[in-house]
């Protein structure tokens, strides 16, 4: 794959200078990095290691790090194995229907290179390729104790602020957008809305939209967000009319 | 009371109300890691859950009624609280009463309950239902509690239900000349905080903790907070009723996380029921006991 | 001309020029601003009404020895308010395009508007009866108008119309061998005749007035067990007429029973008799039917799947509030009773726009097969949500008040079980009213319900002012508590002391302006919180949650049959139907008796009838 | 005063003319019987002005009664002349022309009727119930064949039991003049033997009186005669029989047990008759029993002892009278099954809501005249002690609302849109038909208008004709044989 090389604009450069927007900034940061909910896809065998992580002998919750049940609520994807192509897609739907920021941790070798897989048809090889990964946790499978030394490095990362990949992915759309398509076809597309949520957070890039976001757009089905029609009595007799 | 104490009293007893209730969910979370034989979270880890989710990047709403639902659900019990007298603080209880209070911490219910219709999602209505069902069967015991409660007391002022009991000093607790009720009412506690053995709408594994499944960033943030709120509610009100409220502050901490922390105890130690197993077990031993320390006190 | 005179003549008067003018497109504006006419007219009454005046008609009849006289007092004032404004938004809901709508589908728009104002008309006579006579005139010719207004929707309706009819005649029956007896041991059907023989009358005697009257009475309250007909008659009538009926048709029953019950025979009458085998009165036995009515319809409701059955359900079962509060005939639960009459009519008069209004967009009423609708039909929303909210009765709208002044009154008298009887029912109320606005309103929208768009003015604005007037009401229950306070002292219970936000007790008050500004003050601070966080962005409904399934526009993404599947399957066994049955079986036992008599006439050889008739009819003679 | 004789005389005279006066000029005898009717109408109204409300008596050939026979005329016995004559006007049979036997019919019936009103004297009245009984074979011979048969059976059996209460009658008391009976009638006729001829006369009058058990001829006679003959049997026969028994208990039978048969059987009918219509199938047989069913509350309300019972029964009779010729008359052409009706009402409107008017009426919807006249027979009912009076009130009561039921089933039948399987919807009802039930409809109307001085009247006429005292002194004027 071809390293684009665009000038990444970080959080760091557009830090604002009120010193009491700096104090809330750096507190909302010091909590993100406290109080991490994680959402783990158990793709693979990784997840037998994450239970022993979480339970009394190494008790994720004192560094503030709990499970969380649906893409909504988390902050972090635990992707724990390999990810074949269907399942990828799932991943990926995952991912975007999570609120930012958000972290994606891959867990074992099988999301680094593909691991013992190396030589399936079905499974993706790189993770990043598609999603913006943040931490890698090598192994196979990483001890209990490697995962958590790796939530802790995120945490630091979350902490200083380098952990980004979310925004990454909203101002490299297209690159990510385009390794998808490569992959699903290029009738590929999500329920949900990257560019808009780019354009309407103010994360949008040179890179969030290219030419596989205008092949996306046109077989894309409309996904504006339902608006609420105030008007009352609105045109009667041409479309309500017609809907009964 | 001149006005001004009163507006502060207005604006202290929400705040107060939250700061205990954030120590009340960490006392939750430790209660469950003690149980299960863990550190448990750090002692600021509710205060970080809420500000990382309110600082959260992007919102996801599924439209207004999602935005009020929450707005709803965390007035409602910031009013709630104003209805409950803590030491010193009467707020205006007097203007509204039991009965009121119960009908008004019914209001975050129904806005989440709106909310999360909003969602668009199954499992979100799916939990509404199931926890309008959970209602209906701890709802039961409950007023059965508030009734009798009222015809001890003869009033539904919970001033003034406070201050008789503190009149008569420990002997004249609530729980001590109802002791039937108060075992009903702690049942009723129980399915009222919507813990195990009585989450059958959170059901996380199921359906992906019904109402909160579509809630992000501050909506779940706000769910947070109502939390805290709908923890200490429970408290002091069963405070209020059985134990004789609070001379002061500290016997009125001690009394609020004494009782919080028995359904918190058994929350830990019990599996799940199912709605209808709920129900018939709502329906049928508090109801009972319910009824019989209401014979008792009626006659 | 006294004010009453021109009230009735004047709502006559809209009879007659709807009966002509009807057909034409502005018969509904005319019939909305003649019901305004009457509302004024109504109005000018109200200061001597308040002094405690009685107004009276000029004509009066005498018939066969019976004098019939017609008056106004509090009560009927009171309840002749709630018809007018009903008729009074009914008939703007129907002056628009809803009307034009109706007429176009081939409904018969002259028939509605003339069935309305005939039962605003006969419904004000009703109210303004002076004697017994008058009373059960009046009664009959609601009766009859209630049935008209049934029938015009054709199909189901007629069915239901005809169920009701039965009905309401047998009460009526009822009602008239009370009177009859009645007559039998006064001498005359005056109430001041009916109140000086009362004393005189045996226990037995009144027992068999207060079962003949209040079963009569019951039938039009749709009290159990007499409330089977009542759902599919309101809910098959179209729109205007459904919204109509259930903010008051069904109440004329509670006019009825607190003029003969309370005002005639008297609570303190009803308390000493006894029912035999129990340890029950009279009272107790009224009390526990209105829980019963309470509870049973409630439930039944839960289970509708039709949004204008479920609405019609409740309103059977918010009736027996109403009774309740009265029977328990002290201040607070009275005033509860009345009040909720006021409450309740606005709550389902609203509920019941919305209703159709959704049904004007969508043309269905069917709970599974809407959804989504908020973003489409948001003020619509807003209606019902005002509505379910009064309706459960929970704070701030008016339908708390007065649920609360019937608790309360049922603490301070100590009836815990009517008490858990009642909190159940408005438990059920509110399961029930939220799978209605959610299954309508919330949950996903449906592609062929995209294109909607919100109902036309016509429609809305009267939704909007019983918005208004269910929040104001709910804010300052003073306004109509007043009102409840005349009603109370015309009808000889004990008035209830108000203030402007609800009640002054020593033993727990109300103060509803508090309650609701500290309520708002929350909502405030609560929206203040949120908008703190950060900036939200709407996403389209299909990006949800799924489990990583991918929804498309075709996936049904709603959850909304069964939709209290647990409780169901726990209380499901005890539907048994059993009034369902008691009815078929009373009709099959008709049928069988009726098909005895046509073989009784059928037989070929009806001589023999003869000879046996005179063989048996000389012997019991000669014997 | 004497005139009054010809309302008896000029129709029966015209009756015999009529045929022969067909075969000359059939203009002439299509006139000659409703002229003749007309004029008799104006005789009774002269009469009735003349009378001044006062009863008179007229002996017939000169002999004095009780040796002669005598009319006796009191505001009652006018009344039903004048309701006869109406009637039969109402319902004459206009479109007949080839058939003068229809003339002669209607206008024996009509004669016979008016004797029977009037009759002063037991054997007269028998005379003219069986001229009334040929009359009402001829009209219903039109119909089915197995109906009529069963008609005549019935009636002659009547007549036969008539015949013997008669005769038990003699047999006590030696004389048939009423007037004669009336003053004898509380020593002889007191005794079981007096109530067994009353239970066959009652019995045997009841045939045409529609009573229960005897009535079985009614449902198939009315659904296939016509609907004019129907009228005139369900509205004037059945009333003409009512009034001999109501003379009868007056002046003859006061025991209590006479009136407790009669409500029985009353009773009886009025439950029988309503449950049966509640099945009935098509509309003619469902009017034939509603028939039945109403003339049950007619004896009800008969058996109410004192004019009380007379004021409601009279009030209810003419009621009925007004309302089931009009039925029968808009049923015309809405014979055959019920379903069938279907959009009916919607196809002639005004024939469908005049059908609405009178069944509301009938059921007793206040404040059309049918609700005054149950009122009445309520009253009186609850008044009684006894408790099978109570006993009736309740079933009378349940018989209302199983009337309601069927009446309006039928209705908005007649309102439905058509479905497609329906049968073709008949649209027309005739000019004279619809006339004919307008004019009764409005006559109902008026009523109502006018319940008040029409309710004061009635009752005048009742307190008249409960009264045996003033039959006798009228029959026999003081200075006469006592």
């Amino acid at each position: 794959m071809k390293e684009i090389d665009i000038p990444i604009e970080t959080s760091a450069a557009k830090r604002r200078t009120n010193p009491l927007a700096r104090v809330f900034d750096e507190l909302v940061r010091f909590c993100r990095s406290r109080s991490m909910f994680m959402l783990h896809y158990c793709t693979g065998c990784g997840a037998i290691e994450l239970p022993p992580a979480m339970t009394s002998r190494f008790d994720m919750e004192r560094l503030g790090i709990q499970p969380m049940v649906t893409p909504r609520q988390a902050d972090i994807l635990l992707i724990t194995g390999y990810v074949s192509i269907k399942t990828l897609k799932r991943v990926i739907l995952t991912y975007e229907q999570m609120g930012s920021p958000k972290y994606v941790i891959g867990i074992c070798s099988c999301t680094v290179n593909g691991g013992m897989y190396w030589q399936s048809y079905a499974t993706a090889k790189q993770l990043d390729q598609y999603l913006p990964v943040d931490l890698y946790i090598a192994g196979c499978m990483p001890r209990p104790e490697a995962v958590l030394e790796g939530m802790r490095k995120l945490m630091d990362r979350i902490r200083s602020g380098e952990a980004d990949g979310w925004e990454d992915y909203y101002r490299r759309y297209d690159w990510y957008l385009g390794n998808q398509q490569h992959l699903f076809g290029d009738d590929w597309q999500t329920p949900a809305d990257v560019i808009g949520e780019a354009s309407h957070y103010d994360l949008a890039g040179p890179g969030t939209e290219g030419e596989h976001t205008r092949l996306l757009q046109q077989c894309q089905k409309p996904l504006e967000p339902q608006q609420t029609f105030f008007q009352i009595g609105g045109s009667l007799e041409k479309k309500g009319e017609s809907h009964e | 009371m001149s006005i001004q104490i009163l507006l502060m009293e207005l604006v202290l007893m929400p705040l107060v109300a939250f700061v205990v209730g954030l120590f009340m969910v960490l006392m939750l979370r430790r209660i469950g890691a003690k149980l299960q034989r863990r550190v448990g979270p750090p002692m600021m880890q509710p205060l970080y859950d809420i500000v990382k989710l309110y600082g959260k990047k992007t919102q996801i709403s599924h439209g207004w009624m999602h935005d009020i639902g929450i707005i709803m659900a965390v007035g409602g019990y910031v009013a709630a609280e104003t209805l409950l007298p803590v030491p010193g603080m009467d707020g205006i209880a007097d203007k509204g009463g039991l009965v009121t209070l119960v009908y008004v911490m019914m209001i975050p219910s129904l806005g989440l309950a709106l909310g999360v219709g909003q969602c668009a999602n199954p499992n979100g209505s799916i939990g509404i239902a199931r926890a309008l069902t959970a209602m209906l069967a701890y709802d039961v015991p409950f007023v059965i509690v508030v009734f009798g409660v009222a015809w001890y007391f003869g009033t539904t002022n919970l001033v003034d239900i406070i201050a008789i009991q503190q009149a008569g000093g420990v002997s004249g607790w609530g729980a001590i000349a109802m002791p039937l009720l108060a075992i009903a009412g702690l049942f009723a506690l129980q399915g009222m905080l919507g813990k195990q053995p009585f989450e059958i709408y959170i059901a996380p594994a199921e359906i992906a903790t019904g109402p909160m499944v579509e809630m992000s960033g501050k909506y779940l943030g706000g769910l947070f907070v109502m939390q805290c709120f709908q923890l200490y509610t429970a408290g002091v009100l069963y405070v209020s009723l059985f134990l004789g409220g609070g001379e002061n502050w500290l016997f009125f901490l001690i009394k609020v996380f004494a009782v919080v922390a028995i359904p918190m105890t058994v929350a830990f130690l019990f599996p799940r029921y199912k709605t209808e197993q709920m129900i018939r077990l709502m329906w049928k031993w508090p109801v009972m006991i319910g009824l019989l320390g209401l014979a008792f006190v009626m006659h | 001309m006294t004010p009453l005179d021109e009230l009735l003549l004047f709502s006559g008067l809209t009879l007659v020029l709807l009966l002509l003018l009807g057909r034409f497109s502005y018969a509904g504006k005319i019939a909305t601003v003649f019901y305004a006419g009457q509302l004024l007219f109504l109005a000018k009454m109200a200061d001597r009404i308040a002094d405690g005046a009685i107004m009276t008609f000029s004509l009066q009849a005498e018939l066969f020895g019976q004098q019939m006289s017609w008056r106004y007092d509090a009560l009927s004032w009171f309840f002749a308010v709630i018809t007018l404004g009903a008729g009074l938004l009914s008939s703007w809901y129907a002056s628009g395009e809803w009307g034009e709508r109706f007429r176009r589908r081939g409904g018969n728009l002259w028939l509605l508007h003339v069935a309305l104002a005939a039962n605003v008309f006969s419904m004000l006579i009703l109210l303004g009866s002076g004697d017994l006579l008058a009373l059960f005139i009046g009664w009959e010719l609601v009766s009859w108008a209630s049935f008209l207004l049934m029938t015009v929707a054709g199909g189901r309706a007629i069915q239901a119309a005809m169920r009701y009819i039965t009905y309401a005649m047998s009460g009526a029956m009822a009602i008239l061998a009370g009177i009859v007896l009645l007559w039998s041991h006064a001498g005359g059907l005056q109430y001041g005749q009916i109140i000086d023989v009362m004393p005189q009358l045996s226990q037995a005697q009144v027992w068999l007035l207060v079962a003949l009257f209040g079963a009569g009475f019951a039938v039009k309250m749709g009290l159990l067990p007499f409330h089977l007909w009542q759902a599919a008659a309101y809910a098959e009538t179209p729109g205007p007429g459904a919204a109509f009926f259930g903010a008051i048709s069904a109440r004329m029953g509670l006019y009825a029973i607190i003029l003969v019950l309370v005002q005639l025979i008297g609570l303190a009458r009803l308390s000493e008799l006894t029912i035999p085998f129990t340890f029950l009165d009279m009272r107790d036995f009224w009390a526990w039917i209105a829980v019963l009515t309470i509870i049973l319809p409630t439930y039944t409701a839960l289970r509708q799947t039709d949004a204008r059955y479920l609405l019609a359900w409740h309103g059977i079962g918010q009736g027996g509030y109403m009774l309740l509060g009265v029977v328990l005939g002290d201040a607070l639960g009275s005033a509860g009773g009345l009040l909720h009459v006021f409450n309740y009519a606005t709550n389902q008069a609203v509920l019941f726009f919305a209703v159709f209004a959704v049904m004007f967009r969508t043309g269905t009423a069917d709970l599974n097969k809407l959804g989504g609708l908020i973003t489409r039909m948001p003020i619509s929303f807003f209606a019902m949500l005002v509505g379910i909210i009064g309706l459960a009765g929970l704070p701030p709208m008016n339908g708390f008040v007065s649920k609360w002044f019937v608790y309360r009154s049922l603490m301070v008298e100590g009836e815990p079980l009517l008490f858990l009887g009642a909190i159940i029912g408005t438990l059920g109320t509110i399961l029930s009213v939220y799978k209605l606005i959610h299954n309508t309103f919330l949950g996903q929208l449906r592609v062929e319900h995209v294109e909607v768009r919100e109902a036309p003015w016509s429609m809305v604005v009267p939704m909007i002012i019983l918005m208004l007037l269910i929040f104001a009401t709910g804010v300052a229950p003073g306004l109509v508590l007043d009102w409840v306070a005349l009603v109370q002292s015309a009808v000889g219970l004990p008035v209830v002391e108000n203030t402007l936000g609800g009640i002054e007790l020593a033993s727990g008050s109300l103060d509803m302006l508090w309650v609701v500004g500290v309520l708002f003050a929350g909502f405030g601070i609560g929206a203040l919180l949120f908008y703190s966080g950060g900036r939200t962005r709407q996403v389209h409904q299909l990006d949800n949650y799924a489990g990583g399934h991918f929804l498309t526009a075709e996936t049904r993404y709603h959850y909304s049959d069964n939709f209290y599947a647990g409780l169901m399957h726990l209380i499901r066994p005890w539907y048994r139907g059993s009034f369902v049955w008691l009815e078929s079986t009373l009709g099959s036992l008709l049928g069988i008796a009726a098909s005895l008599m046509q073989r009784l006439y059928g037989a070929l050889h009806p001589s023999i009838y003869l000879l046996v008739t005179v063989v048996v009819t000389l012997t019991w003679v000669l014997l | 005063m004497n005139t009054i004789v010809l309302t008896v005389v000029l129709p029966l005279l015209a009756a015999f003319v009529v045929p022969v006066l067909c075969r000359v000029s059939p203009l002439l005898g299509r006139l000659l019987g409703p002229l003749t009717l007309a004029y008799a109408i104006l005789l009774t109204l002269q009469v009735w002005l003349g009378m001044e409300g006062k009863p008179f008596s007229i002996a017939l050939g000169g002999f004095q009664p009780p040796l002669g026979i005598n009319f006796y005329v009191d505001r009652l016995s006018l009344l039903f002349t004048f309701l006869t004559l109406v009637t039969s006007l109402l319902l004459w049979p206009w479109r007949n022309e080839t058939e003068p036997r229809q003339y002669a019919l209607t206008l024996l019936l009509a004669a016979s009727a008016c004797g029977l009103a009037l009759s002063g004297d037991l054997f007269n009245i028998y005379v003219f119930y069986e001229l009334i009984s040929v009359a009402s074979f001829g009209l219903a011979a039109g119909a089915a064949f197995a109906a009529s048969l069963r008609y005549l059976i019935l009636s002659g059996l009547g007549s036969v039991l008539v015949l013997c209460g008669i005769a038990i009658v003699y047999l006590q008391t030696g004389t048939l003049n009423l007037a004669q009976l009336s003053q004898l009638a509380p020593e002889t006729l007191n005794t079981p033997l007096g109530m067994s001829a009353f239970a066959l006369i009652l019995l045997g009058v009841g045939v045409k009186g529609e009573l229960f058990p005897v009535n079985s001829w009614v449902p198939e006679v009315y659904a296939a005669a016509s609907s004019r003959v129907s009228g005139l049997l369900a509205g004037l026969v059945s009333k003409l029989a009512v009034l001999v028994i109501v003379r009868l208990l007056v002046l003859l039978f006061q025991q209590e047990s006479a009136l407790q048969l009669m409500l029985i059987l009353g009773l009886l009918g009025a439950i029988s008759g309503e449950l049966a219509a509640w099945r009935a199938k098509d509309m003619n047989r469902m009017l034939a029993f509603s028939s039945i069913g109403q003339l049950g509350v007619i004896f009800i309300a008969f058996s109410i002892p004192g004019e009380t019972g007379l004021f409601a029964g009279l009030a209810l009779s003419l009621h009925h009278l007004l309302v089931k010729p009009a039925l029968f008359l808009l049923a015309e052409r809405w014979r055959g099954s019920l379903m069938g009706l279907r959009g009916a009402g919607l196809a002639s409107p005004v024939a469908g809501g005049m059908f609405v008017l009178l069944a509301l009426s009938l059921v007793g919807m206040p404040p059309l005249p049918g609700f005054w006249a149950k009122f009445l027979l309520f009253t009186g009912l609850a008044a009684q002690q006894s408790v099978i009076y109570q006993v009736a009130l309740g079933v009378v009561l349940l018989s209302i609302v199983i009337e309601a039921n069927y009446l309006f089933r039928v209705v908005m039948n007649l309102f439905q849109p058509a479905g497609d399987n329906s049968v073709a919807v008949i649209t027309d009802h005739g000019w004279l038909n619809l006339g004919t039930t307008f004019l009764l409809s409005a006559l109902l109307i008026a009523g109502m208008l006018f319940m008040g001085p029409l309710g004061a009247w009635l009752e005048g006429v009742a307190i008249q004709a409960a009264d045996p005292v003033l039959y006798f002194d009228t029959v026999f004027p003081v200075s006469a044989i006592h």
